[in-house]
């Protein structure tokens, strides 16, 4: 410190230069090789695979719809969960219904968008089995916070077995509670939005209900799926979740006690 | 008194007490109510406009303060999500729109006729208009949002949440107006500040001997020009689509919803520089003060600003990296947005070698440095991060950005603001701040800052996406972010003590005298306060660091007239003096233009024929500003 | 503080003329504003033209006619224009009084022909994006003219009052004339664009 | 000296012009990356370099090495020149027949580095003195004629190189020019010629500021042109991008590398130049004024 102050303005000057110019060239190295990093990083990343897996991503205010595209048989359709084998490349089509939202799993890929009137695609690997969390990154609106969904990676054989079971219609009502439960939503609006196949039920706004109870969550991550679950979110939707698109449907105590039974038969 | 004043008196013929008294009478600002609504003083009008932003931002720090409680804990129902969007939207738009940029350019309005030794602002009835649009425009956001109007669509209002179908209502119809009265007075301070610095510096004050706060505004009054037209072409574009059914945003019919983010990051990546770079002028120009010696390295710290105005203009890129952008150009977008790392780090490079090579004096503009610094450098790092798309594509929306972004903003920004307002008080007010409230101010806002955002990287990397108005209790974000809510109210604190001292030292502060830090640029060569002509006689300049040269002599220019508001007319490159120019005097037209505005502004958010009937009182206010009255300055 | 008094202005020149006035720069700087609005409503168009499978969409280009008239009434005008700036350098009050009123007649004939361009577009603002890029690109175009007619009208009015005689006004009148050939020039891409890129 | 330059230009312009007539000159159609050395591009890029050495060996004998034309001014003149036949003889030249990308590579290297470099080498200066004294002489009157005068005004030259720029990207234009040799040789000659006549304009005869300002407009719309192939989600150069599969590319990522390499690497050029107009700006700006002057004067 001592030594600094005694030299002359000039030395000081001539110092100070060498160590800036320095610190400069310095600087020009290490973004110059972050670059290259970053590079090679995306390369990796963006490698080409072999055969992947397709499956189709819609989101919506608020909740996804996932689409496996037909191989040897019906389409299968489901929300909030996306089921993968582990191990195989799967390449995601993106593509958004009313505003933009983001796919991000943090576990397994960065985020892509879901833009309306574009088509984005994500490839991504699970490489162990496993539950990975998803949600929606890009302010969509009132729910942005409870949009997530599930990416469930299994061994090929579950993955299979579970495609194979999702492509069947709904089961039949096991008890006279679960026939009324499907009765009263056949009667009732429900089926206005949603859809479970071997019923009349055919509306498109909202969730496939097909397979409905062998989902791990209800509303887009907000719920486990419960039967109770069930019943409060079908009694009123708008104070668990405000601002949903999911009315609240006047139902009796009875009706919607046997309502929730039958969709908890969904599996 | 009056009698004795002749027509074509000049300042040379006067001694100093007589011209003080003549020159008060040409230029004082008239008392009453009509004298404050009439003022064409840049001084005036700064200190108002100063003022006006920090309550913005206090304002904005309140919602900050409300979003934190809500956050505090996991699935708390204190803000219903429709409130916290309102909130998160209005507090984003508050500190960018009515704080951030309306602050420096603020400062500007204050400084930069001082700074280059001149009697006012170019275009002071602009100045004048300015401010009344700008604060149209606050009153308008708060106004809406106080009766649950306000835009709850993000300060991007990406399309189409924004667009006619979703975003319901009139709120993004106020955002979108609201953005159009602070863009109209940012681009006519913009204006105003250009043609001062390049047109009325004192004689001798050529490129080279410009104060680095002056360069600074002078590129960042060249980024707004270029930049701003871009938001308002954007918003201009959205309220069409939501009032008259055009379709540029509707991908159903030809438009696109990329085209927003295009044009709104072709401002907003530069609006980042907008705020920083006038923060990195006010360092460069307080700085030497304190460390006792000229700052090193004039030339490579004007040629970074530069630069950093030129690169700020390449980047806008870097906020799309996750909309499914060429997989190829990754690369090209990383490296241009990590070039920009290079003249920030030639900036502060050069501020160290100044501070290593002086001898620092630790009063507290000068301990708000040490705290950009910190600050500053860990935002850069953390910014070279975002840069790289495969990192950014985690990162990007995450509450990592939030962290990187205040550390950017506040330690980049706010901190220096701070620090300049603590250097330049006894200027604003002829009083001194307090230096012992100052330290505890700069320490409590440091440590607390620190504590709030510093956790935010951890939450980002956790997964906690932005704007989210909760969380869920399994997701394990329920601690840190209690942590970061507690720090917050610390922050708050911090800042409600600095604005304690702030209005107390106004009245009760140690009264300062002309140059009380021993600075060396021109706005210390006048009295504090300044007087309402800035200089009785124009000081020359010769060299960077006037006042350190001239052993207590100013070297002056006389001959102006004393009758009539007269200031200096330079050439751009070297300064030399090329006509004299007759500067306004006190009108209400501004307020009457400004107002007639207003109606055509929010009429259009009901009808499109606004547009006509609102063009009425707008042409006749125009024609009342430009119609000359006769007076001395106008018929020369 | 001492004061040394080195130079002395007293005989400077009152209110420069171009680049020594103040407003001279204020002009400038509000054309760079407006310049970089314009071309920025260029590069929206582009963008959609390229985004869109066939551009103009589902329209017929533009029809020449109208569009070319006001093109060569705006091009016709910069010479008196530019006569009416050197009559003002020169504070020549008669011609200058002329010169205005002849500019009015000029800059309202295009803006009376714009009504029928409009019409020529043959697409509504609210049909496609590629209607609403032109009716806006147009429509820009006009606010400029619209703008500085009245300013013209203004000027003119201010030159038979009392008021006329002043280096301040003739300062004024050209820098109304340097606007007047921002707003003729700016049109040529912006014609360029509108009735050329249909028909590539 | 700088009263010759002009007349010298056009001259050593025109001799340069068959040079940039390399397209598809030799071989259009080999299927090998091979160097081309086409006579007509060959003859006058020697000539070039023949009159500039020899006028610069005689300016040299007469006013003493390095005077007149500078060391460094030899060098960036070389440096050009190498940059020019690199673009005009190496494969690159074939590749950019094949590959969208290429081109642009190969037009880049005209505009923003050949260009400026021999500008900067002060090229008419010397080779002027390659001709009898009287033949330099009347050159040099030609060279005050006003149409060149006008040409050479910094905005006239920054907007025909942009008019040039703009014009040939149309897509259809620059698709003919892949399938037409007469529209490629206009092409190409017009990016050298308005190229040089734009560095020419802004490097030797505006003002500091001035060219900093229309280098930054000029940065601003390359770029802009640049951002518009990068991000078209459709291929509007269907002619060129033909064949990019050979090189494992899309056509539409072909359009995409090409529309960067115009947007970044040359905006980067024409920044770094700016910078430099504007340091020079600032350092010059305090001659002029002595301390103390008495200003009576004016």
């Amino acid at each position: 410190l001592r030594r600094r102050s005694r030299a002359t303005p000039q030395a000081a000057d001539r110092h100070a230069g060498i160590a800036v110019g320095t610190a400069c060239v310095a600087t020009v190295l290490v973004i110059t090789g972050l670059t290259l990093a970053s590079y090679v990083t995306t390369r990796v990343i963006s490698a080409g695979a072999e055969a992947p897996l397709v499956v189709r991503v819609r989101a919506l205010q608020w909740w996804w719809e996932v689409t496996y595209p037909g191989e040897a048989g019906p389409d299968v359709v489901t929300a909030n969960e996306i089921r993968i084998p582990a191990g195989r490349p799967v390449r995601i089509e993106l593509s958004a219904a009313d505003v933009i939202h983001s796919f991000w799993v943090p576990n397994l890929a960065g985020k892509q968008d879901l833009i309306p009137g574009r088509d984005n695609v994500l490839t991504l690997t699970a490489r162990r089995p496993g539950q990975y969390r998803g949600q929606c990154a890009e302010f969509c609106g009132m729910q942005h916070a409870h949009m997530a969904f599930m990416v469930i990676a299994e061994p090929p054989e579950a993955f299979a077995a579970w495609r194979a079971a999702q492509q069947a219609d709904s089961a039949a009502p096991a008890g006279a509670e679960e026939a009324f439960g499907r009765q009263v939503f056949e009667q009732k609006p429900c089926g206005a939005c949603h859809t479970v196949r071997g019923t009349e039920a055919r509306g498109t706004n909202g969730p496939d209900l097909t397979h409905l109870a062998s989902r791990a969550t209800l509303a887009a991550g907000m719920l486990p799926m419960t039967r109770g679950a069930l019943a409060a979110w079908i009694a009123d939707p708008q104070t668990i979740k405000p601002g949903n698109n999911m009315p609240m449907v006047p139902l009796t105590p009875a009706e919607l006690q046997a309502v929730s039974a039958w969709l908890a038969t969904l599996r | 008194m009056s009698a004795r004043i002749q027509d074509d008196q000049r300042d040379t013929d006067l001694a100093d007490a007589p011209l003080d008294a003549a020159l008060r009478r040409v230029w004082d600002t008239p008392r009453g109510v009509w004298g404050a609504l009439a003022t064409v003083d840049h001084k005036v009008i700064g200190r108002r406009y100063i003022a006006t932003a920090f309550v913005f931002l206090a304002f904005g720090g309140v919602l900050a303060l409300l979003m934190r409680w809500q956050l505090a804990r996991p699935e708390s129902r204190v803000l219903t999500p429709d409130l916290y969007n309102q909130i998160f939207t209005v507090h984003g738009t508050s500190m960018m729109f009515l704080f951030a940029v309306p602050v420096m350019e603020a400062m500007a309005v204050y400084l930069v006729p001082l700074m280059v030794g001149t009697r006012n602002i170019a275009f002071p009835r602009l100045n004048a208009f300015s401010y009344w649009m700008y604060l149209v425009g606050g009153i308008l956001l708060w106004g809406a949002f106080l009766v649950d109007m306000g835009p709850d669509i993000g300060w991007f209002a990406y399309v189409p949440l924004a667009g006619p179908q979703y975003g319901a209502g009139k709120r993004v119809d106020i955002w979108a107006q609201m953005i159009t009265f602070t863009e109209i007075s940012a681009l006519a301070v913009a204006v105003e500040i250009v043609v001062t610095v390049l047109k009325q510096r004192a004689p001798g004050m050529s490129l080279d001997r410009i104060p680095l706060f002056v360069w600074a505004m002078l590129v960042t009054s060249f980024i707004i020009i270029m930049a701003m037209p871009a938001v308002m072409v954007a918003s201009t574009a959205l309220i069409l689509d939501r009032l008259v059914g055009t379709h540029f945003f509707n991908p159903a019919e030809g438009g696109d919803v990329l085209l927003w983010q295009h044009l709104f990051w072709f401002f907003g990546h530069p609006e980042v520089y907008i705020i920083f770079l006038p923060a990195v002028g006010m360092i460069s120009s307080i700085l030497p003060t304190f460390v006792r010696r000229p700052i090193f390295g004039y030339l490579p710290l004007v040629l970074a600003m530069v630069s950093v105005g030129i690169l700020s203009f390449g980047l806008w890129v870097h906020h799309m990296f996750t909309t499914g952008l060429p997989r190829l150009g990754e690369s090209f977008f990383t490296a241009s947005s990590m070039a920009i790392a290079l003249p920030s780090g030639i900036q502060i490079f050069c501020w160290l070698a100044t501070i290593w090579y002086g001898r620092p004096v630790y009063r507290t503009p000068f301990l708000f440095i040490l705290a950009f610094f910190f600050t500053f450098i860990m935002g850069g790092m953390t910014g070279v991060m975002v840069a790289s798309v495969p990192l950014d594509t985690q990162l990007h929306d995450s509450y990592f950005v939030v962290a990187h972004f205040h550390y950017v903003l506040v330690g980049g920004a706010v901190f220096p603001l701070l620090g300049g307002v603590y250097y330049w008080f006894p200027k604003f007010t002829g009083r001194m701040m307090s230096e012992r409230v100052g330290k505890w101010v700069a320490g409590l806002l440091f440590a607390a800052f620190n504590f709030t955002f510093f956790p935010m990287h951890v939450l980002g990397l956790l997964g906690m996406p932005r704007r989210v108005y909760t969380y869920q209790l399994d997701m394990g974000w329920g601690g840190l972010n209690l942590f970061v809510s507690l720090s917050a109210v610390v922050l708050a604190a911090g800042f409600l003590l600095f604005f304690y001292d702030a209005v107390r030292s106004a009245r009760h502060g140690e009264p300062a005298g002309d140059n009380p830090w021993g600075a060396a640029t021109l706005e210390w060569a006048t009295a504090s306060p300044p007087p309402s002509y800035n200089f009785a006689r124009l000081p020359v300049v010769r060299s960077a660091n006037p006042l350190w040269e001239d052993d207590g002599v100013l070297p002056v220019a006389g001959g102006l007239r004393v009758d009539r508001r007269e200031l200096l007319v330079t050439t751009v490159g070297g300064a030399l003096p090329e006509a004299r120019e007759s500067s306004p005097r006190p009108t209400i037209w501004p307020l009457w233009s400004a107002l007639a505005t207003t109606a055509l502004l929010l009429g259009s958010i009901l009808t499109p024929w606004a547009v006509v009937w609102g063009a009425v009182p707008v042409t006749i206010a125009l024609i009342g500003w430009f119609w000359p009255g006769g007076r001395k300055e106008e018929e020369s | 503080m001492k004061q040394d008094v080195v130079v002395d202005l007293s005989d400077l020149p009152m209110n420069g003329s171009g680049t020594a006035s103040l407003t001279w720069w204020g002009t400038v700087a509000f054309m760079l504003i407006e310049g970089t609005g314009f071309a920025l409503m260029i590069s929206v168009y582009l963008y959609l033209g390229s985004l869109a499978p066939a551009w103009p969409i589902e329209a017929p280009p533009p029809e020449w006619g109208p569009g070319t008239g006001v093109t060569l009434l705006l091009l016709a005008s910069l010479v008196p224009n530019v006569l009416l700036s050197r009559w003002a350098a020169a504070r020549d009050l008669r011609k200058v009084r002329a010169g205005l009123l002849i500019m009015a007649v000029f800059g309202t004939a295009p803006l009376v022909l714009r009504v029928w361009e409009f019409m020529a577009l043959d697409v509504s603002w609210d049909s496609n994006a590629y209607g609403s890029a032109v009716w806006m690109l147009l429509g820009l175009h006009t606010t400029h003219i619209l703008t500085d007619l009245l300013e013209t009208y203004v000027l003119a009015a201010l030159m038979f009052t009392r008021h006329a005689d002043n280096p301040r006004r003739f300062g004024d009148v050209q820098d109304g004339a340097m606007y007047w050939n921002f707003v003729v020039l700016t049109w040529l891409p912006i014609y360029a664009c509108l009735y050329g890129i249909p028909r590539l | 000296m700088r009263t010759l330059g002009p007349a010298l230009l056009s001259l050593c312009l025109a001799l340069l012009a068959p040079a940039s007539v390399w397209a598809h000159g030799a071989d259009p159609h080999g299927d090998a990356p091979a160097w081309s050395f086409d006579p007509w591009i060959m003859l006058p890029l020697m000539l070039a370099a023949a009159l500039y050495l020899c006028g610069t060996a005689r300016l040299w004998r007469r006013a003493g090495m390095g005077r007149g034309v500078r060391y460094w001014q030899l060098a960036l003149y070389v440096a050009g020149w190498l940059a020019l036949a690199g673009a005009l003889v190496s494969p690159l030249h074939w590749w950019g027949e094949h590959l969208f990308t290429a081109h642009m590579i190969e037009h880049e290297i005209v505009m923003v580095v050949a260009a400026p470099l021999l500008v900067a080498g002060r090229p008419l200066g010397a080779a002027l003195w390659a001709f009898p004294d009287r033949l330099r002489r009347r050159l040099a009157g030609a060279a005050r004629g006003g149409l060149w005068r006008w040409l050479s005004l910094p905005a006239t030259a920054t907007i025909l190189h942009g008019l040039a720029i703009w014009v040939w990207h149309m897509p259809p234009l620059f698709d003919a020019t892949v399938t037409h040799v007469g529209l490629h040789r206009a092409q190409h000659l017009s990016f050298l010629l308005s190229g040089l006549l734009f560095w020419w304009a802004l490097l030797r005869r505006a003002h500091p500021a001035a060219a900093a300002g229309h280098l930054f407009i000029t940065m601003v719309h390359t770029g802009v042109l640049g951002a518009l192939l990068t991000f078209s989600p459709r291929v509007l150069y269907t002619q060129q991008t033909a064949h990019a599969a050979l090189w494992g590319l899309t056509a539409l990522e072909d359009q995409q590398i090409a529309g960067l390499v115009m947007w970044v690497p040359g905006g980067t050029v024409y920044a770094a130049v700016m910078l430099t107009m504007v340091s020079r700006w600032v350092r010059r700006s305090s001659r002029g004024w002595r301390p103390g002057d008495a200003l009576r004067a004016r």
